[in-house]
């Protein structure tokens, strides 16, 4: 049925291999390999799809027709960007590092691979089942603001220079509230492992037993993907385009596609902690646990759009006041009352 | 309260997603013109006596027209607009008393070579007694290395 | 018809060296580069370089809701050169200004186009007698497309784009040069 | 403690938030300015200096190309002090004409400045929805004159057309709609928190620097003070309707944006009588084919969307200007911008720059 | 059409302070270039003129001479008042009203620019629209340069 088409694939290659008399070792590496070549495809065409979506989105919140003119409604517009930018002559500015300024558009893409070993497609869908899922996730996550930086130093321009450190300070200083969002949902779960995460909101979402760490969580990862109101590493009007303001061509549309990357798995962990994974709403479970999934995360994906579209940019020195001196001790007070909760609701013994 | 601006900024952007699009799709459905839009120029050779008055008005020297005498009387034998300076700001067709050079509703004018931009509007032979009936030709057909 | 970047097909169709050299520049029509140019057609990014007038109507009302560029895919305006392909230069140039123009031409990577809107642009327009304006882009930079008009509407800024896609496309240069 | 080195970045002629080709050098320690010095002239064409080659009417369509984004209050301020010279009597209807269009023209240089801000600030749904409504005002003046930016439509002693029949029913239409956008922007612009923390209190003018710098327009009434050509000299028919002049307190950013959005309500209430009080009769006055003004000079001043537009015309006999100059007040309301962004970040400068409304075409003439 | 909209009781006041002017008939002031700073500090600091606008400041190439011109505005009592400076052929300057108002900076650097008459008792006296390296003033009536029409 096509609920577990996916896991049902499985199965059948490895009874296939197995039957071919392969050593079972053999059968879970090129099961391995399909699962890696499954997430890949689902990131290549998902990030295609998703800046055809920003641009309609942004189209239709201005009462004008987005793309429609290249493919059936424009949906090959994004494609013809990438055969252009594949074609482009790639230009490195001569007081540029070369090696690092070449290296940066190859590396970004790295961190967003490796946190999709770990996303819940659905029911037993999931790459690596780590059990310290969630630590792992913020823990390659914070990578990137080392190569955002990288990619803006390396190429010698005082615009790049500024846009890297805006986006050291800024990513540094969100992933803290982010994290002590988090934790309000850790310790409710008891456990960082994703499957016991959905699991443990079987009957109630945890956006509404932790609706202040949601609005955090939400918050802080505006800024960690910088998307409007916290763009301040790519303010267009102010400093054009910050880290990648060198970057022509194909390295452009690493840094591009990265982005949107990102904002894919920062909607995969809201709906994964927040939002009931691939747990289907109110028990109508005869649509397929992975189609709720995607369901959710663009869902998620549409309100950082609704975002972009609404808001201006904030100024630098306000974002850190914001950070560190509104979010910090919100998360840190959401901590404490759900500690409280949690004993409270351990005394009254349900 | 703090956030009640930035829910109502929301609201709205909600609201104009589902509001009617004002955009007229270019190549299929074109915007009405108003009757007085400056477009390209359209030359009445018959109406025009090759006086000169919208030369002299111009503000930029734009039009070139070249005369012949026919038995005392001046015949008009090509009649050039160099749009590459025009302003497109009526002071000929106001200037012409007898409404021979009028504005189109016509504004796809680009080329893609430079010497392609100056407009024709007549280049008839000067007629040798009689006055041969070169009809207007208009900005579209006129001969010469007109695309 | 084998096609290199000396031999090209349209030194059979016409002798006016101008056009060969000007085709030779942007199209020579290998395999790969036709399916390039086709992609390459369909998002011509254009640089906001607006100037003077022409600005208000090349950058700023041709993406505004009535008139639309964002329908072709053009409306991802880089402020940046490197990102940008198309340079639509939008106003007058000045002496103090042509420099900056050239330079910021060089920073764009290659295939890069340039549309000329409006007289200023074009030819100096209404301030070709000044002394201190320079007399058409085409005197800094090679320009694919004229756009005559002083400020010309939005739609015939559409039009042009549309004239280029076409010639980046390859399609409508070669049958006119017959 | 740390040496710091101050960095010298520049805002340069191409840069999407200086509104055209305006350079501007600032020195910065880390991002906090200590010195921003403007430099112009990227547009400077020399009209003054082709006014002298052209007759008094073939330099209207070049007054059009100074502020192009209020072409019509451009072309009014020329023909009045040409008509003040030759003393011309202009009849009634065109001097309705003249107020209508003249405030159409400056609602179309608010919305841009609107617009504009807002992209600057970071929110481009702003603009967009402000080039949407412009698109009216746009049709309007096609109706009109036969182009949408580049009008000249006024003419020495009156204007050059009488209006299409059409014009009434789609201006009243477009004054009804009209408010009902303006609260659209005030929600999503001026009441968004963000927007307030990015502009208020940022920039501040102080009424007495902004009088001795010879500020005007919006910005001077940002900063509290009550001058308005409009009320405080009334020229043309202007004395004959009632409307108020929107005065900011702090004189910052804020106020400077509110005071445009509050002057368009004005001067839609101005339009909304001038339609009423429209008269009949000619609307040219009966002036020479070839004007020969006599020999003097006149100093004409209104108040221009951006500020006080004066046009300084000397004549001598003969049909063509012996010498016009332009008062411009984009160009003027520039002298301050390096105390005013002293200390501001970078975002504040664009913020300061957007706020002061400059146009290109008139700071460089 | 007068230049100035001033009560003639305030010009006899200005007159018996500063007999070297002149006022012409549509009541514009012409000032000799030696007394301008002190004829303008005394309109601006003068509480019954109280001129704290200066709106305009512009210059004229006339054929024997160059003339400056001042425009004025008292915003209290909504005086006009337009002030001319005589100046030389050869080698124009006036004294600079930099010191008096922070309008004058850019105009005069703009007078500078494009005619070439010199403000002096000022800092920062450069080319604000040309470039540096333009040869020429080019507002000047004797100026020659070649247009671009081909």
């Amino acid at each position: 049925m096509v609920e577990n088409i996916f896991v049902g694939f499985a199965e059948w290659l490895r009874s296939l291999l197995a039957a071919a008399g392969l050593p079972a070792l053999f059968g879970d590496i090129v099961l391995m390999i399909v699962k890696v070549a499954g997430i890949l495809a689902f990131i290549a065409i998902s990030v295609l799809w998703i800046v055809y979506m920003e641009r309609k989105m942004a189209a239709y919140f201005q009462a004008r027709i987005g793309p429609n003119r290249v493919g059936p409604r424009g949906l090959l517009q994004t494609a013809a960007d990438m055969g252009k930018l594949i074609s482009k002559e790639i230009i490195i500015p001569r007081a540029a590092d070369k090696i690092v300024f070449l290296l940066m558009p190859v590396l970004i893409f790295v961190p967003s691979l490796l946190l999709f070993a770990v996303v819940p497609f659905g029911k037993n869908m999931i790459a690596v089942d780590l059990n310290v899922g969630v630590f792992y996730f913020f823990a390659v996550a914070s990578v990137s603001t080392i190569i955002f930086w990288a990619g803006g130093w390396a190429s010698a321009n005082k615009y790049a220079l500024i846009g890297a450190m805006r986006a050291v300070a800024q990513m540094i200083s969100y992933e803290v509230p982010m994290v002590l969002a988090i934790l309000g949902v850790i310790m409710i779960v008891g456990s960082m492992k994703m499957s016991d995460i959905i699991n443990a909101q079987q009957n109630v979402w945890f956006i509404f037993t932790q609706p202040v760490a949601f609005i955090i969580y939400v918050i802080a990862a505006t800024a960690e993907t910088n998307r409007t109101p916290f763009d301040l590493l790519e303010g267009e009007s102010e400093i054009i385009a910050g880290p990648f303001i060198e970057y022509g061509g194909m390295g452009f549309a690493m840094w591009f596609l990265a982005e949107y990357a990102n904002l894919i798995l920062v909607s995969v962990l809201a709906t994964t902690l927040f939002l009931g994974g691939w747990l289907a709403p109110f028990g109508l479970t005869f649509i397929p646990s992975w189609v709720w999934f995607l369901l959710k995360i663009y869902f998620m994906i549409w309100v950082f759009m609704w975002f972009r579209w609404t808001y201006p940019r904030i100024r630098v020195d306000q974002l850190m006041n914001f950070g560190w001196k509104v979010l910090v001790p919100l998360s840190l007070a959401n901590i404490f009352v759900t500690g409280i909760g949690m004993f409270i609701y351990r005394a009254i013994g349900w | 309260m703090f956030g009640q601006g930035l829910l109502k900024g929301l609201q709205i952007t909600l609201q104009e997603l589902f509001t009617k699009k004002v955009t007229v799709q270019y190549p299929e459905e074109s915007l009405p013109l108003a009757p007085r839009f400056h477009g390209e120029f359209v030359l009445d050779v018959e109406q025009c006596i090759a006086c000169s008055l919208c030369a002299n008005a111009c503000p930029n020297k734009v039009i070139e027209i070249e005369t012949a005498k026919l038995d005392k009387k001046r015949v008009l034998t090509g009649y050039m607009m160099r749009l590459q300076y025009c302003l497109f700001c009526g002071l000929c067709v106001e200037a012409c008393n007898k409404g021979a050079i009028r504005f189109s509703q016509k504004f796809e004018m680009a080329k893609y070579f430079r010497d392609q931009i100056p407009l024709i509007l007549y280049k008839g032979e000067p007629p040798v007694q009689e006055e041969q009936g070169n009809t207007g030709i208009t900005a579209g057909e006129a001969e010469g290395t007109e695309v | 018809m084998d096609v290199t970047r000396e031999q090209h097909p349209i030194e059979k169709m016409t002798n006016d060296s101008s056009l060969i050299q000007q085709v030779k520049r942007v199209i020579h029509l290998a395999p790969l580069e036709k399916i390039f140019n086709l992609a390459r057609g369909y998002s011509l990014w254009p640089l906001g370089f607006g100037l003077a007038c022409c600005a208000i109507e090349g950058l700023m009302a041709t993406n505004a809701p009535r008139f639309d560029l964002s329908r072709f895919g053009y409306e991802v305006l880089r402020s940046s050169p490197r990102q940008a392909d198309v340079m639509l230069v939008a106003g007058t140039i000045t002496n103090k200004m042509a420099p900056y123009v050239v330079r910021l031409y060089e920073q764009m990577p290659e295939p890069k186009w340039v549309i000329a809107m409006g007289s200023c642009a074009i030819s100096g327009g209404p301030f070709v007698d000044s002394y201190y304006v320079v007399p058409g882009a085409d005197k800094l930079i090679p320009v694919d497309v004229y756009v005559p008009g002083c400020s010309p509407r939005p739609d015939a800024v559409l039009h042009a784009f549309m004239m280029l896609r076409d010639k980046v496309q390859g399609k409508v240069v070669l049958e006119n040069a017959r | 403690m740390l040496r710091t080195e101050e960095i010298t970045l520049n805002m340069g002629p191409q840069h999407p938030s200086t509104h055209g080709v305006f350079h501007v050098v600032l020195k910065m320690d880390h991002e906090v300015i200590t010195e921003a010095r403007p430099i112009c002239g990227y547009l400077h064409r020399g009209i003054e200096k082709l006014a002298e080659a052209r007759t008094y009417t073939q330099f209207i369509p070049y007054t059009d190309r100074l502020d192009y984004l209020a072409a019509m209050l451009n072309n009014t301020g020329y023909v009045q002090a040409v008509e003040k010279l030759m003393e011309i009597e202009v009849p009634e209807r065109a001097e309705y004409i003249r107020v209508i269009c003249c405030e159409l023209s400056r609602i179309a240089s608010h919305l841009i400045a609107v617009g504009t801000y807002s992209v600057d600030i970071g929110g481009i749904t702003g603009f967009m929805y402000c080039l949407r409504d412009r698109e009216r005002i746009m049709d309007l003046f096609e109706m009109v004159c036969g182009s949408r930016l580049t009008l000249s439509y006024m003419r020495i002693g009156g204007v050059a057309e009488d209006l299409p029949d059409e014009f009434i029913p789609a201006l009243c239409q477009f004054l009804d709609e009209m408010p009902s956008r303006l609260d659209e922007y005030d929600g999503l612009i001026t009441g968004n928190e963000i927007f307030q923390a990015r502009t208020k209190h940022v920039g501040l003018l102080d009424p007495g620097v902004a009088i001795n710098y010879g500020i005007s327009g919006p910005n001077l009434r940002a900063s509290g003070v009550f001058w308005d050509l409009r009320k405080n000299r009334p020229y043309s028919v202007y004395d004959r309707f009632d409307f108020e002049v929107p005065l900011g307190k702090r004189g910052d950013c804020f106020d400077r944006f509110t005071c445009r959005i509050k002057e368009m309500r004005q001067s839609l209430k101005i339009i909304r009588q001038a339609v009423e009080q429209l008269p009949e009769g000619p609307v040219m006055a009966k002036v020479p084919k070839v004007l020969k003004p006599p020999a003097g000079d006149v100093y004409h001043e209104i108040e221009g969307a951006k500020g006080i537009l004066g046009y300084y015309v000397v004549s001598d006999g003969s049909n063509k200007p012996y010498r016009i100059h332009v008062r411009r007040p984009s160009f003027i309301n520039l002298g301050f911008l390096n105390e005013l962004c002293k200390g501001w970040k970078i975002a504040d400068v664009v913020a300061i720059l957007g706020s002061l409304d400059i146009v290109l075409g008139e700071v460089d003439c | 059409m007068p230049g100035s909209s001033i009560p003639s009781t305030v010009i006899d006041g200005l007159k018996d302070k500063f007999p070297a002017i002149e006022v012409s008939e549509n009541l514009t002031i012409t000032v000799p270039e030696a007394e301008l700073l002190s004829f303008m500090r005394e309109l601006r600091d003068n509480p019954d003129y109280d001129f704290n606008f200066l709106t305009n400041l512009t210059a004229v190439d006339y054929p024997d001479n160059f003339t400056v011109i001042y425009n004025l505005v008292s915003f209290k009592y909504g005086y006009t008042l337009m002030a001319k400076v005589n100046l030389g052929k050869d080698e124009p300057a006036v004294s600079s009203l930099t010191s008096l108002w922070g309008s004058a900076d850019w105009q005069e650097r703009e007078v500078y620019d494009l005619f070439g008459i010199i403000f002096t008792g000022r800092h920062n006296l450069t080319r604000i629209l040309l470039e540096d390296g333009f040869a020429g003033y080019p507002l000047r009536k004797d100026f020659q340069w070649v247009g671009g029409r081909e």
